[in-house]
């Protein structure tokens, strides 16, 4: 694992302050600006960047992602584009980098050539939509001999015997998906629940995506989980434009931010 | 893909095959796989199953042996299974009843699909309605308004049908949109597969839903004293395909031959992922995949719905592999010419999917003597393809 | 009618039938009706046949038990067999195999035949192209453009289509095109057909060609502990109801009915010969007839085309004056949303023919109790009303 | 049978004089105009009068039969209707009538009904075009008992041996069908050889229907009948109409009737 992650791991376990995580697409609109925004979020003190690496057929992300990905697809981003992204964010940056996309990707490159690259270029995690932990134990191994980990989720329909051994082998954090491109379906009761049967059995922290777009959603969603992912709403942000994008996305995170301070 | 994973888990063909999703979906999937297990298990389960086949959707259907194709081919004899004769017009009600009986068996009010030539809406559409269950159907908005036919059936049968908005033939889109509302209503609604080419457990559930039709045609032709040399099946998703040959799979002297829509029979519109396509994961599964280098995977093209698709089963992968099954191409033009050569010389209106099958057919039986026995699977009627048959004729000359 | 002609004539069924036409079409008649008799006592011949309706056109055709209609019903159990299930959707091809096989025998190149719905045209259509021969198909310019499908799937089929114009649908007019042109081509083609209020000897080997569905229907039943109450059939020209009541009406503890159009139910605008109709000759064979009080025969109405003829055969005249079977009218508003209740409840898309007989089926289930059994035949599937169903939706509300 | 129809058959006996027999649609276009069609038919020497009473559906009848038939179901044309033109004809007229339709229209009225009324109005036969002689055996002893002959008729279908049994009880005259309302299929060869087969087993002239329209054709066909059937050819000249249809008819038959004389 890369100390980057390493010291989030431990620097949580230190003072559980809640975590904000924040997605881009890569390359929506092009390289250039995404380089730009990541900047802006590891400025405004985003603790994790979730790269989406755009895939042809996003099934697991909603509207706003997918649209994105389309456009992304569009300028042809590969996975050089990918790494050098990374590489040029290292240079000023020491925020952890999470690459995120669907199984077939990380195929298409090879998966030992895949995390040399990754590696290389400062990348510190990746999250495979479509690759369960139970399909994924080989590939975790051909990631970790290179120290990226492979980024473990949850959903509303992991039991806590599930969690328990998923949770076993997890690495860094943990991700929370509540709607998996769909609307939210699960009530602040269950989730409450459900939170608090799994943090018996990690003491890594579950970042919750639950499709949050303000600063009072991520306090409310704050109080249960020990982060925040914010994705499509900052993503939808971008596809906005504007003139002034870039103000209005630091003003964004900011007021994320300092919603989420304990 | 490691080791350790194709020996632990489960839906394994080989190295293809699995289960790839979202965490969302895997304890669903679970859910099914663990009662679908436990309703083949279960007698009373498969009697249920086997009367709904038997005297509802009409099994068993015939083979027909096709006397006066084969005399103008001049070759082997030709003989073909006969889906078509399933109520609805085509072999996707055999999975719909399995699954909606599953759905049944789980208590669930709902089922979802995905459909790309509308066959399978109508066969989950019409099953449900009689299990009275609900149906949501994803289909396409190009395929809706291609498919007039079978969206009035499904219309008529109460199916409430989800646009997807997609450029594109094919039942790619339709189906994510299917599995990303599934994922989210999982408790209420069970997802029934109609294409091969899905996570466990549904490669599974689908072979065993159709193994009825490669078992039938191997003891009719038995009866019939036919001792085939090819077996010959269009290959979509390759559900039917896994059908129709599990049961010949063991018999290495008969040779199977898959057929995968050709497109426009250049190589670049093509939906032959088993012939120009290469491994990768998608949809769950994986399996052979029309993708490029970064691995994005490519559109299909085809002028059969049904075989319009970027991806196949894994059972096919492994047999593409271990070199069981022979994979080809067969062009759009090919196909429309087979359909019609079988309407006028047999009077069979058979479908597009079906007319890449037995266009190869012929030419193989035409190499072949009249000893020597080829056995085509019709998947469906050839009702909706009126009109592109139509369209075709007035590009071409009639055979 | 005088009471020698009753017993020495051939084709009667008590004083109705006979063979009345112009003397150019007496011999060719009988050349059908030596070659029939025949043909019927050569067991190759039986046996062709018997291979025909097995292997191709997918006998036997289930008998399906229909819970969810039955308990909707709260009455007894409903029960259909199902020749929807036959190729090409509709009983009528049952009749074109043996036809067609007579043709052949009579060493004919070519076949005529008239259709109403175009069901019969695509039966014989089909048959004739598998065993080579020309099929030319009589139909009413209304018909031809109601019956869009159909029509596509005739020509498809290299059927020749002969436009006939007439102001109103039904195949009445069609019907006296194919036989003048039969007339002088008597020779080289052969009269298939479809109707069985035809002459001698068509109404007898219709019900030879169609006995075949009472049979199995008698054998499925027994087989499955259904001992019936009432058998419901749509009658139209009645070929199909003689095919389904034949079995069992020496079976007298048996009440058969007979379910015939109503068209827009006050009985101006019908086609229900045995109800409102009256004892004539018309297209060569005494039976009822819808007829003015100067012998003129009027126009019969039927949302269902099958229905929408002005006699019947036979047969059923013979039955209607001995009381055996019970005939009734059923109105096209009732037999549309019988069409539209069961494709909810069991997801069955049946035509409008059948949605008559089924109409009076539930009426009559929901007056007995759940040990009780009512079957209906059902003559062919919905897709080809499916745009009829349509507008009557859209006039009035669903089930 | 009637005097007339006695009187034909031996007159021809005695001389063989080809017959000319014509054919109209009673009521077309009103049961006036019919009148007076039949009288000029009688004054310009036709042998026997064709009246054809319109029905419904007339299948064995040609195209321009059909439309007059139409025209004249349109004017409600019923079997009261019929004897009164019969009635007022036979006033001034002494031509055989032959009342000509199809058997429903016969049984609607009732036979017995029919033919005691027909015969009081001086109707001398019927001719049924979908009643085979098989079937009329009891029809004819109805008719007979009226003293209304049922006019048998043969086609190019019609076997020798056939003719045989039909010609033995055949009354008046018989018509020999050479098209049933399609075209004429049968070659003046195979015509020939069946007169020449049916005339060695009867005694009566058969009048042939051959879809004759000029004097030429009457002539060709009256070399091997003996008479000639016109129908279709003077429907359509009434058809046609026009101010001097009279006169039109008037020379239409003097051109038959000059080319049929031996
Ligand atoms: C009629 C028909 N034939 C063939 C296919 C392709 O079947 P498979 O995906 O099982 O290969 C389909 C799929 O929808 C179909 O509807
Ligand atoms: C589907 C269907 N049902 C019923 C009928 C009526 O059949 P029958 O004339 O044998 O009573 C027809 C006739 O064409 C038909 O096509």
């Amino acid at each position: 694992m890369s100390q980057r992650l390493e010291k989030l791991e431990s620097d949580f376990a230190a003072d559980g302050r809640p975590l904000l995580m924040g997605a881009l697409v890569a390359g929506d609109p092009h390289v250039e600006a995404t380089l730009k925004y990541m900047s802006i979020l590891a400025e405004q003190g985003v603790d994790i960047i979730e790269l989406i690496v755009p895939f042809s057929d996003p099934t697991y992300h909603g509207p706003v992602i997918q649209r994105a990905c389309a456009r992304a697809i569009h300028e042809d981003v590969g996975w050089s584009d990918i790494c050098e992204l990374a590489a040029r964010f290292r240079e000023r940056f020491e925020t952890p980098i999470v690459a995120s996309s669907y199984f077939n990707r990380f195929l298409a490159m090879g998966l030992e050539n895949c995390a040399r690259q990754m590696s290389a270029a400062g990348v510190d995690a990746v999250m495979i939509a479509d690759l369960p932990w139970d399909e994924s134990q080989g590939v975790e191994q051909s990631f970790a001999a290179h120290g990226i980990a492979i980024i473990r989720s949850v959903a509303p329909t992991t039991s806590t015997e599930r969690f328990q051994s998923m949770a076993e082998g997890a690495r860094g954090f943990i991700v929370w998906t509540g709607h998996s491109g769909g609307e939210v379906t699960i009530s602040t009761e269950s989730f409450k629940a459900a939170m608090a049967g799994f943090h018996q059995h990690t003491q890594l922290p579950i970042i919750a995506s639950m499709k949050v777009s303000t600063g009072e959603e991520a306090a409310e969603v704050g109080e249960f989980a020990d982060g925040v992912l914010v994705g499509s709403a900052l993503v939808w942000l971008i596809e906005g434009r504007g003139a002034d994008l870039s103000e209005r996305i630091r003003r964004f995170v900011d007021d994320l931010r300092r919603h989420l301070r304990p | 893909m490691s080791t350790t994973n194709e020996r632990l888990l489960p839906g394994r063909f080989g190295r293809f095959g699995g289960r790839y999703v979202a965490e969302s979906l895997w304890t669903p999937l679970q859910e099914i796989a663990d009662a679908f297990d436990e309703a083949v298990d279960d007698p009373k389960f498969v009697t249920t199953m086997e009367r709904w086949l038997d005297h509802r959707i009409g099994r068993p259907t015939p083979v027909s042996h096709l006397g006066a194709l084969s005399e103008r081919v001049g070759g082997a004899q030709i003989w073909v299974k006969r889906e078509d004769l399933c109520q609805g017009g085509s072999f996707s009600i055999n999975t719909a009843v399995l699954q909606v009986l599953l759905a049944r068996r789980l208590g669930r009010r709902s089922v979802i699909g995905e459909t790309g030539t509308g066959d399978f809406g109508v066969a989950l559409g019409s099953i449900a309605a009689a299990m009275g269950l609900e149906a949501r159907i994803f289909m396409g908005r190009e395929d809706l308004e291609n498919e007039t036919l079978n969206v009035q059936r499904m219309l008529e049968l109460g199916v409430v049908i989800e646009t997807v908005d997609t450029g594109t033939r094919g039942r790619k889109r339709a189906c994510s949109e299917a599995l990303r509302f599934w994922a989210t209503h999982s408790n209420q609604a069970h997802y029934c597969a109609s294409s091969l080419a899905m996570p466990d457990p549904f490669p599974r559930i689908l072979a065993y839903a159709l193994g009825v039709i490669g078992a039938e045609t191997r003891v009719q032709l038995k009866r019939r004293g036919c001792d085939p040399e090819y077996i010959i099946a269009p290959i979509g998703s390759g559900a039917f395909g896994v059908g129709l040959f599990s049961e010949f799979a063991k018999h290495t002297d008969i040779q199977l031959v898959g057929v995968q829509g050709g497109g426009d029979g250049h190589g670049a519109r093509t939906s032959a992922s088993l012939v120009v396509g290469s491994p990768g994961v998608f949809m769950g599964t994986h399996s052979y995949l029309l993708q490029d280098d970064n691995g994005q995977v490519l559109v299909p093209h085809s002028i059969a719905g049904g075989l319009c698709v970027p991806n196949v089963g894994p059972q096919h992968a492994r047999w593409a592999a271990e070199g069981r099954v022979h994979y080809v191409a067969v062009s759009d033009d090919d196909a429309c010419l087979a359909v019609r050569t079988l309407a006028r010389t047999e009077g069979l209106l058979v479908c597009l999917e079906s007319g890449h099958a037995l266009s190869y057919a012929i030419k193989i039986a035409a190499t072949l003597g009249s000893e020597q026995h080829v056995v085509v699977g019709i998947t469906g009627s050839g009702l909706r393809d009126l009109e592109r048959l139509d369209q075709f004729a007035h590009s071409r000359q009639t055979p």
